[in-house]
């Protein structure tokens, strides 16, 4: 793979290989950061049997972006792997649950710090990690603990991915990345988790050398494909959505 | 969590208030998901707290005017949030590094059901399939003090102050207070001690409407 | 602690507190990202029986800067940290290990990944992990190592700080940092590891909202006393050294 | 890693020359210190090549032009290094993040023994009490492809290309590829392969001089 220039055309191109069987993890928490030109174009490619690793399946709220419940709906998913897999209010309905509760998906559920180490982790060379997260709880039962130092902690195993797909501000030709605020989130840890990272950018792409070394968030080195994501409505934007005030 | 009009006692933002007292100056501050967000509405004087956010965002400020809005910018629950002179941007594992790492002072979350042995509920509804833990998990572990808001009954009246949790926990032993309409409760192990009284509400009541013991 | 103003006047008041018994992280690679002045207002300020952490005891370059050697021949140290306790080249001596085939001080010997990582799992809460990194070798001996996915793995454990020094290019009143290339190795995961972390800081140091916040390297929520370098000769800066070509 | 002067064979840079035309175009590669670092300075034609220091550094260049060094920019032997355009860089825990997690094609090591099982040794001297690991067992164990740069003997004539290694070893089984002054060696268990002959050099010599058999 050459890491002179990752500048792909088109969403459909960058994606075109991803085979049945996929593990792929998405950047994005709430709007800000998620890949939804990659998630529209993975639904199109269609490719099926895959396992999402994500925050959460999305659709709670409008207007509805392209989301992981979308690619569920598509029939395109085995199992996704997200901090929510239901509402946590009886009143809420996410898209996921209809199709949840009758069986035509898996998912495993795991509190949100532990999925990003889980990432961090594959991404580091780092097979398996303790964390005191979900001790005493449902989620720990059956599973392996340990106590260190008088504590009780649960065992976590890596989470490698074999895509990840992440959005961010601004990029250059050799795959270095910057995200602006709260943009960042998952974006990074999935990159490093993954074999084949995939950006959708929101700014034209640099030349290298145009971003300073000192200031790239995620270096090149973990991103391999990079899709200038065009204006609206050819390209997919966050928008704002009625405030809620739960 | 659900609305509190017409409800005895404190109503929303009382509780919060209550809660947000309790944070000390320098203090980093983790605000959940709903009621716990009217926390940042308290005037709680020259204090100065410092917000995190479980996406990385340490430092912000209030809710954006509209027409303000930062779209890339969000607490939480997605809210389009500010930023304060110093605030810092980090990814989610090293926002969950700083959570796990014992750095947050307190942690503010909404619960089903909080018990006396200082368990606690919010993930999980009964009967459903799944959940949604979000970060409620690593902050209730790993935060120094865990602060929850909660009604004081459910809309049919069963309490959620109780002995043990029937729901399936969010962590164990680790809640140091909880506000409800009904005013301000420390879990004792076999009890809950009263730390505040919300104006109107007597012992009585609150004896009524809990199911474990009340100390005074 | 104050959030608000952490600078602090004199590089003496901002190790005055530490005890002897402390356990101290140190910054820096080679020169880059070194606390040279923080050193040596260790040396005077005289705290004994220390366990000091650091990639290297130093002094095996002309001239020879403040390093944790200097503090082994002052008597402060009981134990060091480091990924070398010794010269790799017979023709190489390093000041520390006089010190250490005498038996004043003792040394751990940690593969310099495993030291980063061991401090990092402290300040992300990890109590251990597993690594491929030193599996079959003397290092390894008489440790506990698992077999995951077919690969043997050994077990470390996360390795916390009472203190951490560091070195930034710049820094807010808030204590947000930012470093200049290489100065940041170390840096970083020192004071993420560390209750109590002191920055001895290149420039002025910035008013809290001076730096944007997407552009900080270490939060000031990791970072407690910041000290502004004053210009040689009061304070202590990076120099060159011959070229050594090995 | 002593001088060559007046060896038989390969020169230093000829050595460092015959593993970098193994780099590929595209690889990230880590350069240890001492005699890796001259691959740095040969000519690979129209390959790219990254180069990672253990410090943190992606994308590094030559080094820097006397009276041009950035005193806060160096390689893993702390040599005043350029960096070229797409150059990053990122703190300790991450860059052996990158190590660790398999993302380095090719890592060069000096040694004092390589072993044809795959072996090699290079932290510790004889008798000596501690060692110089420094981020030699990671990059040992994690990266793809393991080169080793060494005299074909020691000063005193014994065999560095052994049977087993009686120094303590670095890693086990991870050896790619050794270059010498008598040329390119590849382990295969019971013995090196000749991959290539420094010019002067005859395969009876090598037999000679190496610690275990050698196949043509």
């Amino acid at each position: 793979m050459s890491q002179r220039n990752k500048v792909v055309a088109s969403f459909a191109e960058a994606v075109r290989d991803i085979p049945d069987g996929a593990t792929i993890g998405f950047g994005g928490f709430a709007m800000p950061g998620t890949p939804f030109n990659l998630i529209k174009a993975l639904a199109e490619q269609g490719a099926r049997n895959l396992t999402l690793v994500a925050n959460t399946t999305g659709g709670a709220q409008q207007p509805r972006m392209p989301d992981i419940a979308m690619l569920v709906e598509n029939g395109q998913v085995r199992k996704v792997i997200c901090a929510f897999t239901a509402a946590t209010r009886a009143s809420d309905v996410l898209p996921f649950t209809k199709y949840y509760e009758a069986g035509e998906v898996e998912a495993e559920l795991v509190p949100q710090g532990t999925l990003a180490e889980r990432m961090r982790a594959a991404g580091a060379g780092i097979p398996a990690f303790y964390t005191p997260t979900a001790v005493g709880t449902e989620l720990a039962e059956g599973r392996e603990t340990r106590v260190i130092n008088g504590r009780e902690y649960l065992l976590e195993y890596a989470l490698p991915l074999d895509y990840a797909f992440v959005r961010a501000r601004r990029a250059d030709t050799f795959g270095n990345l910057r995200f602006w605020r709260s943009q960042r989130n998952f974006n990074p840890v999935m990159a490093m988790a993954a074999r084949v990272t995939i950006a959708e950018v929101d700014e034209e792409i640099l030349p290298a050398g145009a971003m300073d070394p000192d200031d790239v968030h995620t270096p090149g080195i973990f991103v391999h494909r990079i899709v200038k994501v065009p204006p609206a409505p050819d390209g997919i934007w966050p928008q704002k959505r009625q405030e809620r005030n739960r | 969590m659900s609305g509190t009009k017409g409800s005895k006692g404190w109503n929303r933002q009382q509780m919060a208030d209550r809660i947000a007292q309790e944070f000390q100056d320098g203090w980093i501050v983790n605000l959940g998901v709903g009621l716990p967000t009217l926390c940042s509405n308290t005037d709680i004087g020259d204090r100065e707290v410092i917000y995190h956010s479980e996406n990385g965002v340490i430092g912000y400020g209030p809710i954006a005017a509209p027409g303000t809005e930062d779209l890339n910018l969000v607490n939480a629950g997605g809210q389009n949030v500010t930023l304060k002179p110093g605030a810092a941007v980090v990814h989610h594992a090293d926002s969950f590094a700083i959570i796990r790492g014992g750095r947050i002072d307190a942690t503010v979350m909404g619960a089903y059901e909080v018990a006396c042995n200082g368990d606690f509920a919010n993930w999980k509804i009964a009967g459903a399939k799944g959940g949604g833990i979000g970060g409620a998990m690593d902050l209730a572990a790993c935060a120094k003090r865990v602060f929850i808001i909660l009604e004081h009954t459910t809309r049919d009246g069963k309490p959620r102050l109780v002995r043990q949790c029937a729901l399936p926990v969010t962590a164990r032993g680790v809640v140091t207070l909880a506000a409800t309409n009904f005013g301000l409760f420390e879990p004792t192990g076999e009890a809950f001690r009263v730390r505040d009284l919300a104006p109107g509400v007597t012992l009585e009541e609150v004896r009524a409407a809990t199911g474990c013991p009340v100390l005074a």
